[in-house]
């Protein structure tokens, strides 16, 4: 019995100096090697994991505290503290989703294949390098090109183009991120809420004449929807009819009387 | 002393004594383990003697010089029948395979004409592969070699060795060589 | 090398008013107007900026955007032409000053065909001219009035000690292409100061500077390989000369003045003649029986120039200036300006449209790419939108030669990608390529 | 508290392999065989609710600046525990793991849940997280293990008895040859990543 | 709709992925005929086999994954070839099959398809089924060249593929003809020819230092090991390694871009080849030796990014700073910027 | 015949006991780190030196402490505490001193101290009983071994970024592909050098 209480002191022994050794350098090291840090980056450090597993893709939880404050690191990116972490590191960095009503990209351009084209293309696929060669491919010059640039721009495949030649939005993919938004050279593409119901789905300021000539489906500023609205919240300005969603009560009238179809709802 | 003094004696103390804790309780575990390790060992070791030389009634170990702290290691058994007429040579040699140390367990009768047979007592080798050598398919080839067949077949041998793994097959095959040549030259 | 005048002077010319880079002209006449050949309907109103001439005589129909050879809609002055000849008074130049030459250079419209006013390239601001290079290399000969070969060789002598004169550089060269035989003749029998002329070729590291040297004269004719590219001027000043020019600059930082065969010949005529840059030589290819070179006038539409030949087949496709760099046109109503040199035309039936397939990293493109780059990593990167990376991989030094294009097997357009991240880079960055009016630049690139 | 969706997360979303792409060392080196891959996941999960339970109870009593290496020892001291019980009860299953026993020790899951889960919560969720993610970890190991096993050697023998035998051989060797484990595990994280981004699509 | 607008150039060369892969098969031909010639039925049934599920897997993943079918283009079919090629004749007939199908599906198509893969899907196929059984894909016998006639037909052939060295140089024709890039096939074929040379000449020197010989012509005789043959080419002149030269090396997404890269390639490709077969056999050493060099591909070609055009490299530059040192009288010609 | 030893240890631990590919050691920074070259190429060099660093501290520690006492069942605990320890020093000191070096290398030291790599060269040392030179040769080839598979798959990744790649393979996936085939090379290849 006494051999078994020498060897367990012993073990508590070695394990206790080696533990004590361990912890005192460590200390000493602290102390003696400082370096001043951001105190944010430090206040990161202490919410996150620290496993230092590398799982981000960052050099370990230190190196993505100093990117979150640096250089705009995502802060939902520590995978291990998921949504909790991702939250404090939020209440640090002072950033807040807020949680609004969903917005969606709209395609303002209903002409797709309704619109004529005015030559063949053939090369790269993108819109902004149709621009490039010609001032663009459709008849009008305000509509959309379908070359899909802003499906090219969304990082998360919640775009795409359907067969009738014009983008759609995937809405159980979409992140409402805006990148399809900046990336259209003719500015087709707004976010809508779901709850604003009517459109009017084009773009073009061209006269009515002009319009017919090229675009089935296109806004010729004929003002009858102006004139129908119950609510007033349609006006016709440089040819094309605009809607106010604060006054428009979705009721349908204008859609009706439409006789391009271009007012819609959805 | 100064605040964050205390602090750290407290943190020190907290990491010493979890530290003693954990040694604590490793201890526990280790000793009665230990001892199941040892008696594992033995258990192993006869089990594979026994299989080799079926014949042998008692195997009587044969120690080699004392070392330092006065142990003697064993290195070989005599395999003795009922009668005490020593029927072979058993032994165990550890070889470097291509993974690991492989411990080889092997048998010579007495007249160091035949290998009796071949046994694995542990190895770390590849799975699927150098692990083969467990396999009775590769051990049963040992059985009653004679010994200037020991050898793999590309080599002249009578032993084929385990496609894909070579070395680990070179490796019993040299440790039963090198042994049973110890043991011929300490018995002759 | 006869080249003949259209038969019948066009319904309608289409005159824009900005051929050039720079700033536009300030329209001089009105709707409704009576105009005769050479009157000058726009002018300039900077000095990056060359005036622009009628070339027919007729009434303005209309000031409006129309369809341009480079793919946009530019503001021109549409003509109504009726049958005549007339011309305003042209009075030729009688041993000019320096001074006199510019001013005559920018009165008489002369631009390159690469699109500089001439004389901004000549008498850039701030800058010292030291060499005068003709290339002759890429467009064709001019043609107009001369009797032989030899005739036009002189006259070009003329227009380059003309040019040398008007920026003030003691060296000129011609360099002409190294399988025109047509042309090296020529100048092998013209001679200069009294010393028969040798065409030069340049070998191996061989630059001009060796040929000065070697002929013992400041007029040398050098030939080389045709080099093709929407962005040659550097690549070409720094093969011909040696001297690099830095990103985002151009040759004139160095002291080199690239001028092109028609912008010599035109002031040529201007000096000789008086006759302001309303005529110009393009030539017709592909598909078209026709003279292969043309004399027009600038802005008549291409329909009056195609409508004059007979062609085999349905027109799918019209380029202009070259099957190589040039631009396809949606419209036959564009019309021929001062940067024309060629009308290609293209059957329905030899119209490509390649599907392009995936890269695979075949490295032919890099092999053909004359500066170094890497155009199978690029077009990706441009497709990616990785502008970024691009700028780190010197996208910007692409000659816009399209021989990657031409080569790739998988029929990937790389040239248009390369071309659309530089579009893209020179939108981000700003600053990266200094716009040309500005005065940033100077000093910002010398020589090496 | 739900105890049982908060078990099956453990399973689903924050699976360690799939979820939270953890300890991925032992996943592919000891999937050689399923009796491998359970002797693997039961040591883990020894150490993984022991560890848990240990450091949520005490989690009031850990300075956080040397919290790490307290983790640290607590999770060596089970490992080591493990090992030897392993070591002396066990010595087969101990040869085949090797290395991998010890290796726990640095196993990203055990100290990842450590911190994530067990430092901030109270003993009776650490234990249902801990079991949660051991599950999940053995269900994965054991798939993995039961691919490369029947492929590799054209049966499952485990604890002496052929669970499944494919009528076909010779057996395809390099599955449970190193390849084999890398083949393996990305062909079913591409499924995996396939069936998520068609749930994700549909609207999932 | 009147006309047509492309971005320039508006004419493109007659290359396409298809024609050279129509190339590639027919330069195989001969040597498919000869194998079919020597080997008999089974040789035509591998080369069936490996061709058709090659192309039947190419179709099924296309359509299952709802892609567009690209079967015509000839890539499946070349590799399915290839493997066949590389498949020894007693195989049995699901060799081929299956290699052809781990090579479209894995080599292939999990790697993204047509110029995403980074390895040789037929090598990727080869290791595969080699390390999984390696008994059926074991030759027979190892080639090397007996007597010259064994170059028209190789009696002791291997695989599918060794059958006739001779017939394989139908590859040279498509680098001739521009189908088959030249730098790596070049570099390849002279790092692995000069291998056992120079590992002669090395041995040879460190035997004359070891002796302590101190005569320099007695080290300058030992360059004239360069102009003899060793044994060890015997096995180097063997159809595999040719195969390898000409048509595995020089899978275009397999190698790096840049020119420099290719050089440096090649000359990888050689070395991993020959160390391989300066210990064990050609066979294994071509395949192992091109698929370690596929995985290194990527790292050379980063490594070897052109600089920017004009720059000087650092032999212009040092060439430069010489020639400014020597006196204008004494030069005869000098790169000069006037 | 010690050196041969050695560079037989060393060629052993570059190439046929590759820790990332053959023995599965230090999978998590293989996946994490592997995204651009020159991360991978500092994570490396990281390694390397807390490899060699570990191999030596351990070897201290095992043959002069645990032996002497008997306390070998402690190695585990004592192994792991003394690499977190040295792990952290290291970063205190080349924070402080070479600023240049910790923004190049130091940022991966953190990384390390759960690498399972590091804790598996210690391990395997033991449980080979190697001496001391051989037992640091040993960690300095692990090292080398992971640098070259390292920078392998960080620059066929690179390259990847290039190519279409579906996007269920894209990532992790695409990672595990390329490694085996890295591990096929591997496995198949340097075995035939005889050593």
């Amino acid at each position: 019995m006494n051999d078994t209480t020498t060897f367990l002191i012993e073990s508590m022994a070695i394990l206790g100096g080696l533990g004590l050794a361990v912890g005192l350098m460590l200390i000493f090291a602290s102390k003696k090697f400082k370096v001043e840090t951001n105190p944010l980056v430090e206040e990161i450090i202490s919410v996150l994991p620290g496993v230092n597993c590398g799982a981000c893709g960052y050099a370990g939880c230190s190196d993505f505290a100093e990117r979150v404050v640096n250089e705009n690191a995502p802060i939902t990116g520590c995978p291990v503290g998921g949504f909790d972490v991702a939250k404090e590191i939020g209440g640090i960095m002072g950033q807040e989703v807020a949680e609004g009503e969903k917005q969606y990209p709209f395609i303002k351009c209903h002409g797709g294949l309704n619109c004529v084209d005015r030559f063949e293309y053939v090369g790269f696929e993108d819109c902004k390098a149709v621009m490039m060669l010609s001032d663009g491919e459709k008849g009008c010059s305000y509509g959309c090109m379908g070359r899909g640039t802003c499906v090219r721009a969304c990082p998360f495949d919640a775009l795409y183009i359907g067969d009738d030649r014009l983008p759609h939005v995937n809405k159980n993919l979409c992140t409402s991120c805006g990148l399809c938004i900046s990336s259209c050279p003719n500015d087709i593409l707004v976010f809508a809420k779901e709850s604003e119901r009517v459109h009017v789905r084009c773009v073009s300021h061209d006269k009515g004449k002009a319009v017919k000539e090229v675009c089935a489906v296109g806004c010729i500023g004929c003002k009858i929807c102006e004139k129908n609205c119950p609510e007033q919240a349609i006006t016709v300005t440089d040819f094309l009819a605009v809607i106010d969603q604060d006054k428009c009560t979705a009721c349908g009238i204008c859609v009706e009387k439409c006789p391009q179809n271009t007012i819609e709802t959805r | 002393m100064s605040e964050s003094n205390k602090d750290t004696v407290v943190v020190i103390g907290k990491l010493v004594l979890i530290s003693v804790v954990a040694a604590l309780l490793l201890a526990i575990t280790y000793i009665p383990t230990q001892q199941q390790l040892e008696l594992n060992v033995i258990a192993a070791q006869k089990a594979i003697l026994a299989e080799l030389v079926p014949g042998a009634d008692n195997f009587d170990p044969v120690e080699g010089p004392a070392n330092a702290e006065g142990e003697r290691e064993v290195l070989y058994y005599r395999a003795v029948d009922e009668s005490g007429n020593i029927v072979a040579y058993a032994f165990f040699q550890r070889q470097q395979g291509s993974q690991s140390m492989i411990v080889v367990a092997g048998a010579v009768d007495s007249s160091f004409s035949n290998v009796l047979g071949m046994d694995v007592l542990s190895h770390e080798e590849t799975p699927g592969l150098g692990a083969k050598i467990t396999t009775p398919a590769f051990q049963n080839q040992f059985r009653g070699v004679p010994l200037q067949q020991l050898a793999l077949s590309r080599s002249g041998g009578s032993i084929d060795a385990i496609t894909g793994a070579t070395i680990s097959s070179q490796a019993v095959v040299n440790a039963l060589n090198t042994k049973i040549n110890q043991v011929k030259a300490a018995e002759a | 090398m006869e080249s003949k005048r259209l038969k019948t002077i066009p319904e309608k010319v289409i005159i824009p008013l900005k051929q050039h880079n720079g700033v536009a002209c300030k329209p001089l006449v009105n709707k409704g107007d009576q105009v005769l050949i050479g009157q000058k309907i726009g002018e300039s109103v900077s000095y990056y900026s060359s005036d622009v001439h009628s070339s027919v005589c007729g009434e303005v129909l209309a000031i409006e955007n129309a369809p341009n050879p480079d793919g946009n809609k530019v503001l021109s002055v549409i003509i109504k032409a009726v049958d005549s000849e007339e011309t305003v008074a042209f009075v030729p130049a009688n041993n000019p000053s320096q001074k006199d030459l510019i001013a005559i250079i920018q009165g008489a419209g002369i631009v390159e065909h690469y699109g500089a006013p001439t004389h901004t390239v000549l008498k850039p601001e701030g800058k010292k001219i030291d060499l005068v290079l003709i290339n002759a290399t890429a467009s064709e000969w001019i043609g107009g009035k001369y009797a032989t070969p030899t005739e036009y060789a002189s006259q070009m002598m003329d227009a380059l000690k003309l040019l040398m004169k008007a920026s003030g550089a003691l060296k000129g060269a011609i360099i002409v292409r190294k399988d025109d035989n047509d042309s090296i003749e020529a100048f092998e029998g013209v001679k200069v100061d009294g010393k028969a002329l040798r065409v030069a070729p340049l070998l191996g590291t061989r630059r001009l500077g060796h040929y000065f040297k070697d002929q013992g004269s400041n007029i040398v004719v050098a030939s080389q390989e045709r080099i093709l590219g929407r962005n040659i001027l550097n690549f070409f000043t720094y093969n011909v000369t040696g001297r690099k020019v830095a990103l985002g600059c151009n040759p004139t930082d160095v002291g080199v003045a690239v001028c092109g065969v028609k912008s010599a010949k035109a002031l040529y005529d201007a000096v000789h003649e008086g006759k302001p840059y309303y005529e110009t030589v393009i030539s017709m290819e592909g598909a078209v029986n026709c003279p292969e070179l043309i004399f027009v006038r600038i802005g008549t539409p291409f329909k009056d120039i195609i409508s004059e030949c007979t062609f085999n087949g349905e027109i799918g496709k019209i380029i202009a200036n070259g099957v190589i760099t040039g631009i396809a046109q949606y419209t036959d109503e564009v019309p021929v300006t001062k940067g024309t040199t060629r009308i290609t035309l293209l059957t329905k039936e030899q119209v490509l449209r390649d599907e392009s397939l995936d890269c695979i990293h075949c490295a032919r493109c890099v092999d053909a790419c004359p500066v170094s780059l890497l155009p199978t990593r690029l077009h990706v990167l441009a497709e990616q939108g990785r502008f970024d990376e691009c700028r780190q991989m010197h996208i910007q030094f692409c000659i816009e030669c399209g021989r990657c294009s031409f080569a790739c097997p998988s029929k990937i357009h790389i040239l248009q990608l390369i071309r659309y991240a530089k579009n893209a880079i020179e939108q981000a960055y700003e600053d990266a390529t200094p716009k040309e009016s500005s005065n940033l630049k100077l000093g910002c690139c010398g020589g090496e | 508290m739900n105890v049982f969706s908060e078990f099956m997360r453990g399973i689903t979303r924050d699976n360690p392999i799939f979820g939270l792409v953890l300890g991925l060392c032992p996943t592919l080196a000891v999937t050689t065989s399923v009796e491998n891959a359970i002797g693997m996941s039961a040591g883990t999960a020894f150490v993984l609710v022991c560890s848990n339970i240990f450091i949520s109870a005490m989690r009031k009593q850990i300075p956080s600046a040397v919290r790490l290496p307290i983790f640290i020892i607590i999770i060596a001291t089970f490992v080591s525990i493990v090992r030897m019980i392993m070591e002396a009860y066990v010595p087969s299953m101990y040869t085949a793991l090797g290395v991998f026993i010890p290796l726990i020790v640095v196993n990203c899951i055990i100290i990842g849940r450590a911190e994530a889960y067990a430092n901030k919560n109270s003993i009776f969720p650490s234990f249902i997280d801990a079991l949660g993610i051991s599950t999940g970890f053995l269900l994965v190991l054991m798939v993995i293990g039961g691919i490369r096993e029947i492929l590799g050697t054209g049966q499952i023998v485990s604890f002496g008895y052929t669970l499944l035998s494919l009528p076909v051989n010779p057996a395809v060797t390099t599955m449970i040859l190193p390849p084999g484990a890398f083949l393996t595990i990305g062909i079913l994280m591409a499924v995996v990543n396939y069936q998520r981004a068609k749930k994700r699509a549909k609207g999932g | 709709m009147d006309y047509t607008i492309s971005a320039p150039p508006h004419i493109k060369s007659k290359f396409s992925f298809s024609s050279i892969n129509r190339a590639k098969i027919l330069a195989l031909i001969p040597v498919s005929l000869a194998s079919v010639y020597f080997f008999g039925m089974p040789a035509l049934g591998i080369i069936l086999a490996a061709s058709l599920a090659a192309v039947a897997t190419e179709y099924s993943i296309q359509r299952i994954f709802k892609k567009k079918v690209t079967i015509m283009d000839g890539h499946a079919a070349l590799i399915g070839l290839m493997f066949a090629l590389l498949t020894p004749p007693e195989a049995p007939i699901w060799i081929p099959i299956f290699g052809a199908f781990f090579a479209i599906a894995i080599g292939k198509h999990a790697f993204g398809g047509i110029g995403s893969y980074i390895f040789n899907p037929v090598l990727v196929a080869w290791v595969f089924v080699r390390s999984a059984w390696g008994d059926f894909m074991t030759p027979a016998s190892i080639p090397s060249l007996g007597q010259l006639s064994d170059l028209v037909l190789e009696n002791g052939a291997g695989l599918l593929v060794d059958v006739s060295p001779i017939l394989l140089l139908s590859g040279v024709y498509l680098v001739y003809k521009k189908y088959i890039e030249w730098r790596v096939p070049l570099v390849f074929a002279l790092t692995v020819f000069f291998f056992n040379q120079t590992v002669a000449f090395l041995s040879a020197v460190i035997g004359l230092i070891q002796e302590g010989v101190l005569n320099p012509l007695m080290y300058l005789s030992t360059m004239f090991i360069f102009l003899e043959v060793t044994d060890e080419l015997s096995y180097v002149m063997v159809g595999i390694v040719f195969f390898g030269i000409l048509f595995l090396a020089t899978d275009t997404p397999t190698t790096p871009v840049t020119k420099n890269g290719r050089l440096i390639y090649g000359f990888a490709c050689g070395l991993l080849v020959s160390i391989y077969g300066y210990f064990g056999n050609y066979v294994d050493g071509t395949i192992y030796g091109i698929f370690l060099a596929n995985a290194i591909a990527a790292y050379i070609e980063t490594k070897t990014l052109p600089a920017m055009f004009g720059h000087e490299s650092l032999l212009e530059r040092s060439y430069k700073r010489i020639m400014k040192r020597i006196p204008p009288s004494l030069k005869y010609e000098v790169i000069s910027d006037e | 015949m010690v050196e041969k030893a050695l560079f037989a240890i060393f060629l052993e631990g570059v190439f046929i006991k590759n820790f990332l590919i053959i023995q599965f050691l230090g999978l998590c920074s293989f996946v994490g780190v592997t995204k651009d070259v020159k991360s991978a190429a500092g994570m490396s060099g990281a390694v390397i030196f807390v490899m060699a660093m570990a191999s030596t501290a351990s070897y201290l520690l095992y043959t002069y402490i645990l032996v002497p006492t008997e306390m070998t069942f402690l190695d585990l605990i004592s192994f792991i505490v003394v690499i977190a320890a040295l792990v952290q020093l290291v970063e205190f000191v080349v924070r402080k001193n070479i600023p240049s070096l910790y923004r190049s290398l130091g940022i991966y030291l953190p990384l390390i101290t759960t690498n399972c790599a590091v804790l598996g060269v210690v391990l395997l040392n033991v449980q080979s009983q190697y001496n001391f030179m051989q037992s640091v040769v040993f960690g300095i080839s692990a090292g080398v071994g992971y640098t070259i598979v390292m920078l392998m798959m960080a620059s066929i990744r690179e390259r990847s970024t290039f190519v279409s790649i579906p996007s269920s393979i894209r990532g992790l996936p695409q990672a595990f592909l390329i490694a085996t085939m890295l591990s096929l090379a591997f496995v198949n290849y340097f075995w035939v050098i005889p050593i």
